[in-house]
């Protein structure tokens, strides 16, 4: 078992013409993951690495069963794109692009409650299952099958703390990257039951950053909800307040979000902090052992 | 984020219907004579600074002239003063009103109700961080259906006001809203909003537009006043790229990474004096901009940071190699560079043999870093 | 509902956006006259009379005009004259074009969905009850979305269109949901949405404004043509009155209950002329109101089967016995009653007393009912 | 048990203060319905026929407990009476109201899914289960606790039904007037399943009228999931095509919404047809004893 994405993920990759929704389709066939369709408008019936391209998702879940999107589409036009894919009846959408407007996001996040639509994203990296399936642009290189989940609000900081787990002997469940706008799809609170309901996870990273209390939240659930180890990292201690430190969620404003706050929260909730990312890697064979499990 | 000067969201309030003053924008004193011979104001007036910081009142930032004589001589001192690093280059002047009451009503963003979210009270004019909770009246918006009667009689019973403006408090409501919405704001603010002569006006005005609905709104594109010129640069390229304290150079690809790196050099001892985040991509292109960037803002260290997921190691160490060959003698920076990912051996061998010092580990790459900073003398000017 | 005429719908249209031919309405000859003289309109001109019946094409109800001799002719011909029911009292004067393409568009409710639904088809200009239902695209417009890039696609893959055209379908599509939200419709038609000179134009307009949203739009209160003097008494009153084309009047309480009623006499032969909707309630002072209505239609018998609920059934036949004695002599017509409920048989004394025929059971009701139609000669006059 | 009432009933009022709010307050009660609060902005602090007035829904659910709402105010107030209501995170609410636009209703709908809020309504009657509580303005006389279900989207027609069924010598388990509105809430096929699953009801009356094709998909559900016996009775064979027949959704439109086709439908889903409302009582015992249950 895997968290959202297994064997049976069928990858539909709205923007496939694109320069990164190209690069991508390859380097997720190249992970394993079934990618049956790509739907850029107006290019229907070409072929993009291989994989079918439609001029709508509709068509495309039709003629292929896929049951995942992936999104690379530009921000102006990823509301529309998630809206197709919505009313195509895919369960799980992953939105790659980055700056999409929030008030764009806001509609996106209630529509696809109404419409039974999990959404990843956006601005993240997506969700990877080694040897099962990847919905996303984490680099294969990182993976490594195993039973550490890893969930995050950064990019590439993750990638180098699941290779870190890759690089001690460990390997990985699940990986999902959250996205570091003000409005995802998918918090961690969203997230924590799919992995504490994953028997294939024995111990789950948590890697979060500073700005909103999302962290805080997770820490709520981590106490009341979740028994298995948790080791957590919070980038962001050094960051001035008022500025945006790369992601649009990264601010601390009027004194909250920020790293002291969420390290406390996730202290007090039980979880092994980790002071610097390459610790990380020593604290999750630690918690393993210490909880048996290795 | 764009934060408006209060005359442009006075602007905005005015289109969607909410009340404001009349009032005029000066750049000298020659235009604030004119605007009182013309009658475009009426003396006695407020000379309101043009800055984005709050506190004016208290700052100096906000007077008062009577007479001809004495605007003249508010608009001499205010004009040109430095007021929490910013200069004042534009004054608003609107005529003085008797205040009767002052309330305070925003509507911003609650990320984790995934709502905009109104926020009111009845004790206005003071900053929002020193509201008590139970002076303030929250209410979730949803954007599928708007502001309801309920909620605007919630406001109403905080505001309790008497008529015409408990009357006109629907409408002014609704014309907030849709400020926030139309603009893509992610923060429209009145405090205070105020009763004058009975009637309901929003004496100050603070509208925080939101970066990533640029393509709705061009006409924003001049506005980004907060931003340092190379900050504003780095936007263009889509680099993220914040200006602190100190004197470390830190390139990333990663908002985290770039975090988590400035993290790292803090622990150490080291102060980072430019965030500079690619943006999550290994693009050797992309790391080439953003060198001659980094050159630009004169750091005595640079410590770039790279996890190549996607661009294998000697393809980034290639462009690396490249990009500091590009940057001008004058603008050079020692360089201590930390490549981790596919084929990182080879691309640290590529940068050994260019001189770069390139190293695996991140500890070891922070401490090598902050050793450097602290064997020379800064070289950063103030850009 | 209220159906508007052609020349009203495209005032809508023009108001949302929807390019429409500069037209003319008249109402005599002089003003075809004057139309033409002033140049309001040019020669050679297309005459539409403004009835709400379809079909007018085959039927006559559209003609040409090429010289204004020609246009006096026709506009003699066609004011006054009847269309399916309707007198011609408007005509809407446009310039004749030549149509490239005819396509067809809707937007319209589905109940099922609870969705409104746009309908569009490359093949307009025909009912679209004769359309085939692969020729028709089917979208389902979500309220809290509006319609999406991919629907807009979808319909411009159904249109084929060339440019311009093809570039001006997005807009054209946003204004017919504009106008179908904004105007609390139940229907937006345009048949035909045309080509002329390569550029989008809807040569028709059909828009049904639903009656429920009259409280928001006063202007469509005098509007409701398609209903007869006492059809419009009746609504005013809250009463839902239809005229059918028998001779029994109906009066009972609730919709369901009404149509029952009617099916039960329409199967012992009897022809109800009256379709009188309390509206699910007992109150004897509707009762009073309804027969007094229902003397107006001038029935040969009226049946009232009044379930009591919530009122005693004794009150509300005393208020029928009220009622009754309210009626000019002229207007008298022979009743059956039937009331159930609570204290039935009271009520049925009250009746008995009042010389009224009162019964428990439906069946024999609408058996006397339907014997007693049959021994009188019809006395309802065309009202 | 029964559907979607029961004696744990705690019903609000909004519009209590008005004629009809008032009047059926006193018949709910009456019935032994729990009515524990009333809303009317402006008159909170009152009592009306010793129930409490709130000025808001919000205020009403956490001085009272109330766990249903009933809606009685203006069809212009409806719409944002019913909002308060979801938002003040009520899960059931029945709007007795007549006259709402259905753009109104369409909001009031999918905001009601979002939320998980289930509407009855509107221009409803409402819901009653004899002995439990009713919540609504279906007449107390016809009821009698019983084990026939009754599904309506009548009002008066179904309280001659019902009050049929009680005259035999039988009672009801849950009668629900759905409503005569082209935009309702819950249709037949929605409110299908709470019959089925009821232990309590042994045969279903289903009381349809002209006009849309909720009868049609409910034949369908019937056909497809429902096991128990089923009654129904169409209004409306004898309307004329094109003319509303006192409820907005009772029009023939274009062809479609006859009763002929109607009646047809359930036919075959295995219904026992009623040719006239006053043969329903006896076709209810025929079916009974069919089905053994008597």
């Amino acid at each position: 078992m895997s968290v959202l994405v297994d064997a049976d993920t069928r990858v539909v990759v709205q923007g496939i013409t694109g320069h990164q929704g190209t690069a991508h389709t390859v380097q997720m066939k190249a992970f394993g993951t079934q990618v049956v369709a790509g739907v850029t408008p107006g290019k229907g019936g070409s072929v993009v690495e291989g994989v079918p391209v439609f001029d709508s998702v509709a068509e495309a879940v039709e003629k292929t069963g896929a049951n995942v999107s992936v999104i690379f589409v530009p921000a102006p036009f990823a509301k529309d794109a998630f809206i197709e894919a919505a009313d195509a009846g895919l369960p799980l959408v992953v939105i790659v692009t980055e700056h999409i407007p929030f008030h764009d996001m806001l509609t996106m996040y209630h529509y696809g409650r109404l419409r039974g639509v999990r959404i990843i994203g956006p601005n993240c990296p997506g969700i990877g299952a080694p040897g099962k399936a990847k919905v996303g642009i984490i680099p294969n290189v990182v993976f490594r099958p195993g039973r550490v989940g890893v969930i995050s609000r950064s990019g590439t900081l993750t990638y180098e703390i699941v290779n870190g787990i890759k690089e001690i002997g460990l390997g990985q469940s699940t990986c999902i990257g959250l996205g570091g706008d003000p409005v995802v799809g998918t918090s961690f609170v969203d997230a924590l039951p799919f992995f504490e309901q994953d028997p294939d996870t024995d111990l789950l990273v948590l890697v979060g950053e500073i700005g909103g209390t999302a962290e805080e939240e997770a820490a709520e659930y981590l106490r009341h909800h979740f028994t298995k180890p948790v080791v957590a990292y919070i980038a962001g201690r050094s960051a001035p307040p008022g500025k945006r430190m790369g992601h649009a969620g990264a601010i601390i404003a009027r004194g909250r979000g920020t790293a002291q706050s969420k390290l406390a929260a996730l202290q007090t909730a039980g979880a092994t902090v980790a002071e610097f990312p390459y610790d990380v890697p020593s604290l999750v064979v630690q918690g393993l052992r210490e909880a048996g499990r290795r | 984020m764009v934060k408006l000067a209060e005359w442009r969201g006075k602007e905005i309030f005015r289109r969607c219907g909410i009340p404001v003053p009349t009032g005029v924008v000066v750049r000298s004193v020659e235009e604030a004579d004119g605007a009182v011979r013309s009658a475009a104001v009426a003396l006695p007036v407020v000379v309101k600074a043009q800055v984005l910081a709050g506190g004016r009142g208290k700052g100096g930032a906000v007077r008062f002239a009577a007479s001809s004589e004495e605007l003249r001589s508010v608009v001499v001192g205010m004009l040109g003063m430095e007021f929490k690093g910013e200069t004042v280059k534009e004054l608003l002047l609107e005529p003085k009103v008797v205040v009767g009451r002052e309330l305070y009503l925003s509507i911003a963003l609650d990320r984790t109700a995934r709502l905009p979210v109104l926020l009111a009270s009845g004790q206005g004019g003071v900053e929002i961080e020193s509201m008590a909770d139970d002076q303030l009246v929250h209410l979730p918006i949803h954007p599928f259906v708007g502001l309801t009667a309920y909620e605007k009689r919630r406001v109403g019973g905080a505001f309790a006001l008497s008529t015409p403006a408990s009357t006109e408090l629907g409408r002014l409501l609704d014309a907030v809203w849709k400020a926030f919405q139309a603009e893509d704001a992610e923060l429209v603010e009145i405090n205070p909003l105020a009763v004058v002569d009975g009637h309901l006006v929003a004496l100050d005005a603070k509208v925080i537009i939101e970066d990533d609905a640029g393509f709705r709104h061009p006409e924003y594109a001049d506005l980004r006043d907060d931003r340092t010129p190379l900050e504003e640069i780095a936007r263009e390229k889509g680099i993220a790229f914040v200006q602190l304290d100190g004197d470390i150079g830190v390139i990333a690809n990663g908002a985290g990474l770039t975090m988590a790196t400035l993290d790292v050099l803090g622990q150490f001892g080291g102060r980072p004096g430019v965030f500079l985040d690619l943006g999550g991509t290994d693009d050797p292109a992309k790391v080439t901009e953003a060198a001659l960037l980094m050159a630009k803002a004169h750091p005595s260290v640079v410590f770039l940071n790279i996890f190549g997921g996607v661009t294998r190691c000697d393809t980034v160490a290639r462009g690396l190699v490249a990009a500091m060959t590009l940057v001008p003698e004058s603008d050079r920076f020692p360089l201590i560079a930390r490549i981790r990912g596919n084929n990182e051996e080879e691309g640290r061998a590529i940068l050994h043999s260019a001189g770069i010092t390139a190293l695996s580990d991140l500890k070891a790459s922070a401490q090598a870093v902050v050793a450097a900073e602290a064997s020379r003398p800064s070289a950063r000017s103030a850009t």
